[in-house]
């Protein structure tokens, strides 16, 4: 896909070449692998693997991403009317997010960035409280019946990976069969916070694995801008760690490939980091317009070979999928999601003191006559609504 | 080239102007940071720059503060003039040591052979429903740094003239600005080049019952409680501090002398915040004019809260009045 | 296996037996940064633990503090008890995004389902003659970040005590230890696991004349010229703040209330220092038990000079005895 | 060299396998040379650089060298006896700073660390300066007749790296034809610092040289511990620019190399990590002592292949070298030294208002009753010394 070019300072990724004689000598060599099974044209690539073979696991895959996504367009709806905040879509990336959920045990952990959504339900956080975070309550990442280690959405970017690293330190100090799961865009690739992470994970061999979403963007500035690596996925050899790239639109490639990287990791063989390869559909968030920066060929070209139609040809293809399906589908769906809605609007507002206390375990005394003032206050206010205006 | 029509602007395009006014004048000043280039920041304060100076002037960084604000000291060591946009003041932190470590003594650390005549630019602080970290205030961290300036406008003229001064200046500074009020009101504006001076308090109102001390977006707040206040009989001396640091005690004092009472006004967590220096400054040096305690309304000393609960947090009209009327009636009952 | 004989140790040395009392006691307690391990720490405040307790609980990590104090994030929400080190406070900058934006926040941010018991230890201060960025006190920018705990011992046994409580506070702790005094003078010390509250003030000395309030190594300074102004006939109380934040204001106050006058006196630069805040809770909630203006010796608002002028910066006890019998005569001038 | 196990963590920095099939393709390979010219036995490797076949220009390197560790000594001797500060040796890394400084022009800008005193004195810093710094004393980076662009010496560890890269930013904006040249050790090379530009580096071809001081230790860490990385010259791959090894012991190599990549920065081909492969002969610095952590073994093995003693075999075998030679060197360089240490010994105090001068370029109104302050204090103490005492 061809990236717009911003910058007259020109770039080129070419090692030089040098003439080798007696005097030199290659000290290492590396390489990085590619990982498609189905085509943008939805055609099988070599051979499955096996379990891909199952139509029914396949049909699960379907079946989340296509909730993901019939839910995230109902959260931007859902900022568009005045009824949530400021929301990141995840349009085009649900094969990573779907792959990895999947692939993941529910005793791993995860350290989520904020397009992985998929990922966040598939290990039980809830849709309304996804809504509550981005509708700005902080009891969107309680996960009373979820997740209870994961990490929260993380918007300082990059920073969930250096926690993910010591999640991991913490599961190999115990000598758990765990793995830590951090996910970022391309973008985070550019932060000390991806590197000094990445190269402890590879001196302590951490039972960690790092899924780059590389969807070309990040907000307005694409990849070329961020490096001159011709794949992110390189940027493992700096740790001295496997990094492999995948079809992220591929969804039997992301799936297979997290789960090697995490069994590998489980069995103490240490981390991995994947680019998955995709394109951000969508704006970068909801307060974002895309169209002033983005080329609409570039865009039409990304529609061309987005996850979803590609896993449904394929579907249908093996005559595993009809229209009726897909109907049955959607509605369920929208059900789902419509109840989701329908409790994250409800949800009673947090009361005042929960500005206070979460903060501490116990609120330390010289905060109480400030949490004191803010009870006082609102007590003052709901007074005044209530009396009954002259 | 420059127009001198006056022209209605918000404070976020008043930040525009100044950035254009001075790159035409001046070649050394180069813009950088994230989507500062055709998106023309997420703010759209670099709108049109890429246009007009082109890339090798108005440039996107990958995605690293401490890279921006260590490159800016690099670039500045060579007598240019980074201004470095970080996107959202909550981004900021990684910047610290680079500010903390090199800006700020890079001059001294030379006996003068070297400087940094950079400025960082981050939209701060509150009040528009943001997500996380969108909406952080931590000036006095930076105010307590030796060696950098710390500048917050509170209208698009002062933006105007406070920003020209900022880039001129031969040292680094901070120049934060209140997004909550980035479009909140317009003003007439003559494109003049006219900078403001980096080391004066702007008193915007007289009055010689009280004195409020504040600095950015509460400075609407605070007018309003003023303009409210002098319904009920006392006069409020405005005072926007501005520059936040060097801190322009003398003009706050003689309001004090004045008056005798004073209420500080931020929106930062209280404890350890600008408000407490200012505080500590009269209480060393105007003690004895002090009818009454001096006040500070200021956030709590927690994170800003997820949006849903924002207000809560964000010091209130109400709030300003309420502690200017103690603070006035604190008086009256001990006379 | 605890002694309970009393030992003659020096504060570094009671660092060290805090940390190996608290590991021997709770598994979870783990210790990280750069040279901590086989070399036990550039001052020696990890010596021996690695021996005893081994490289899964004490670990050198890679030269990064960014690295260190985010992995004790991540590794503190699954229940570890990181104790990271930072080699000089000067090196602190780094750490500061993983403190503020999510040590200090996480229990927060979940409600409470994550938190983050960890503490990060760094020696600060100076007057040891070291190299640059060696000498640092920016406490202030810290106390000033919603959620964390910032801790400064100033002998031995308030080491001994604090960081046992530092460790065992489930929340996140920034503990500074002022090297100047690692190896002052030693204590008798009973390793019996006796912790010390993290929110009182200790007062040192009594006295009913002024209010001496100090922290660190400025402690020693300010008892020295407590004992000077005893012999001019002034009696100070002096109070070792420790707990930074929470800041225990009602010890202060009410020494201020009997004394009157106060001088508040800390290494660190002045300007939205934390002396500020102590000031500005006086002339909130005491104006009128001062006789005298508070005052403030600090450092100055520069960088710590390299060692040659080390001494023109550091508050000597001669600025105490000056600024406390200025403060004094202020009372009987103006009486 | 072996290096000393540390860590019951294990690292494997292998690559792991994998089976490659229609689904997988190869995206991308790399490799790392590493040049050594002269080797352990001073043996000539292939064929020298025609530069390096006139002895004069060794000559003059091998002077320089031994100028620096004869200065290096005098400089611990200063800080044993208490007449400096704590000071950072760079007892067998005279080669790699030597080679650097000769490589570069006077124009190129140095963002050095605290082990580039050859570099500096090459290009132009004096003796008394360098002294003057380690004897806390402001003026040392003052450079009134040496290199008024250069940085001065940076403590807070890689953080120049990223100065650097804003130097070459500015001399790629004005088209200049200069290298921004900057340095560093192995340690620092686990720092976003050391990521964050050379990914910079990358994406814009910046006009710039990293050279990597790999001296297998920071403090008591050993290089395995930093990272997992086989070399440290691979990490440049995480950055898309060429990164190679030389034999840091080898001067013939370091020069050769350090001059293609700053010629190949100035002709606009971009930037060049270079990792040169030494030993810390010394402790840290004179407040470290290395017997806790360093195994005397490979210290000694260390010694036998330092790089001021090969130079001296070859230039011996060479004929071109005499004990007689040597002597008259020694003697000069000695010269030299005492009157550096005496200049410095008899510079003058600072004063006391040049705590607040140099700070601004305009000190602000709000310090200048500190100021007075500092003044009046010190005029008070000169008069208490002044006065006889009673
Ligand atoms: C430290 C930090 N800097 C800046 C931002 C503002 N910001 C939010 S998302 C984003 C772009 C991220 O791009 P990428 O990593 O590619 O992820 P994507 O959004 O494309 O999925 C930026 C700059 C932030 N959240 N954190
Ligand atoms: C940011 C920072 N952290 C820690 C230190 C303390 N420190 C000084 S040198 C050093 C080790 C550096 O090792 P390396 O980069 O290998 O360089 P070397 O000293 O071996 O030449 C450390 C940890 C520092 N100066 N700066
Ligand atoms: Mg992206
Ligand atoms: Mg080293």
């Amino acid at each position: 896909m061809a990236l717009p070019k911003q910058s007259s300072l020109p770039h080129s990724s070419a090692l030089h070449t040098q003439q080798q004689g007696m005097h030199q000598h290659t000290a290492a060599e590396f390489s990085v692998s590619y990982t498609q099974y189905l085509d943008s044209q939805s055609r099988v690539k070599g051979q499955l693997p096996d379990w891909a073979q199952d139509l029914d696991v396949l049909e699960k895959f379907y079946r989340m991403m296509t909730l993901t996504r019939l839910f995230d367009k109902k959260a931007i709806a859902l900022q568009r009317t005045g009824q949530m905040g400021t929301y990141p879509s995840c349009l085009g990336q649900e094969a990573i997010a779907t792959g990895l959920g999947y692939a993941m045990q529910a005793t791993d952990v995860l350290a989520p960035y904020y397009r992985d959504q998929a990922t966040q339900l598939i290990r039980g956080v809830k849709m309304e409280e996804i809504l509550l975070y981005w509708g700005g309550d902080e009891r969107g990442s309680e996960y009373p019946s979820g997740p209870s280690q994961d990490l929260p959405i993380c918007v300082p970017i990059a920073t969930q990976i250096t926690h993910a690293a010591g999640i991991a330190t913490a599961m190999k100090i115990r000598h758990e069969k765990r793995v830590a799961v951090t996910t970022c865009g391309d973008g985070a690739t550019s932060r000390g916070d991806f590197y000094e992470p990445l190269n402890l994970a590879g001196a302590w061999q951490l039972p960690m694995v790092i899924l780059v979403n590389n969807n070309q963007w990040a907000i307005s500035v694409p990849l070329e801008i961020q490096t001159a690596s011709q794949t992110i996925a390189q940027k493992a050899i700096a740790a001295g760690i496997p990094g492999e790239q995948v079809d992220g639109n591929d969804i039997i490639a992301v799936y297979e490939r997290c789960h090697q990287a995490i069994e590998r990791a489980r069995s103490g063989k240490g981390p991995t980091l994947i680019e998955a390869i995709t394109y951000r559909l969508c704006d970068h968030t909801t307060a974002d317009d895309a169209t002033r920066y983005r080329p609409p060929e570039a865009l039409n070209q990304a529609w061309k070979i987005e996850p979803i139609k590609r896993l449904q040809t394929y579907l249908h293809n093996e005559g595993y999928w009809n229209e009726a399906k897909e109907q049955a589908l959607i509605s369920d769906c929208e059900k789902k999601i419509n109840q989701a809605v329908e409790s994250y609007l409800s949800t009673p507002r947090q009361s005042e003191q929960d500005l206070f206390d979460f903060l501490f375990e116990e609120t330390p005394h010289a905060m109480l006559e400030q949490r004191q003032h803010l009870l006082d206050k609102v007590a003052v206010q709901k007074t005044a609504t209530q009396r009954p205006s002259k | 080239m420059t127009t001198i029509l006056p022209l209605q602007k918000t404070l976020v395009e008043a930040v525009n102007l100044a950035l254009s006014h001075e790159m035409r004048r001046d070649e050394s000043v180069v813009i950088l940071g994230e989507d500062v280039g055709v998106n023309g920041g997420v703010f759209r304060a670099t709108e049109g720059l890429r246009e007009e100076f082109g890339v090798r002037r108005v440039f996107d960084t990958p995605l690293a503060e401490a890279l921006i604000a260590g490159i800016a000291v690099g670039m500045s060591t060579q007598g240019l003039k980074p201004v470095a946009e970080i996107q959202f003041m909550g981004f900021i932190f990684a910047t610290v040591e680079h500010i903390a470590c090199h800006a700020s003594r890079m001059r001294n650390r030379t006996r003068g052979r070297l400087h940094c005549p950079l400025v960082i630019r981050a939209p701060y602080g509150g009040g528009i429903h943001a997500p996380e970290h969108h909406s952080e205030s931590t000036e006095a961290m930076f105010a307590h740094i030796p060696g950098l300036r710390v500048v917050i406008p509170s209208s698009p003229k002062r933006a105007y003239g406070l920003l020209l001064s900022a880039i001129r200046n031969p040292d680094p500074v901070l120049f934060l600005e209140p997004k909550r009020i980035y479009r909140a009101s317009k003003q007439a504006l003559i494109d003049d080049g006219e900078s403001l001076p980096l080391d004066v308090c702007f008193t915007l109102r007289e009055g010689s019952d009280i004195t409020l001390v504040t600095w950015g977006a509460m400075v609407n707040d605070t007018l309003k409680a003023a303009d409210q206040l002098q319904q009920n009989g006392i006069g409020a001396e405005v005072i926007d501090v501005a520059t936040i640091k060097p801190l322009d005690i003398e003009t706050i004092l003689c309001s004090v002398e004045k008056t005798g009472r004073c209420v500080i006004i931020h929106e930062a967590a209280r404890s350890f915040g600008v408000g407490a220096e200012i505080s500590a400054q009269i209480a060393e040096r105007g003690l004895f004019y002090l009818k009454a305690p001096i006040a500070r309304v200021t956030g709590y000393d927690t994170p800003m809260p997820y949006y849903k609960n924002e207000d809560h947090y964000m010091p209130s009209v109400q709030d300003i009045l309420d502690s200017a009327e103690q603070t006035f009636d604190f008086v009256r009952k001990a006379s």
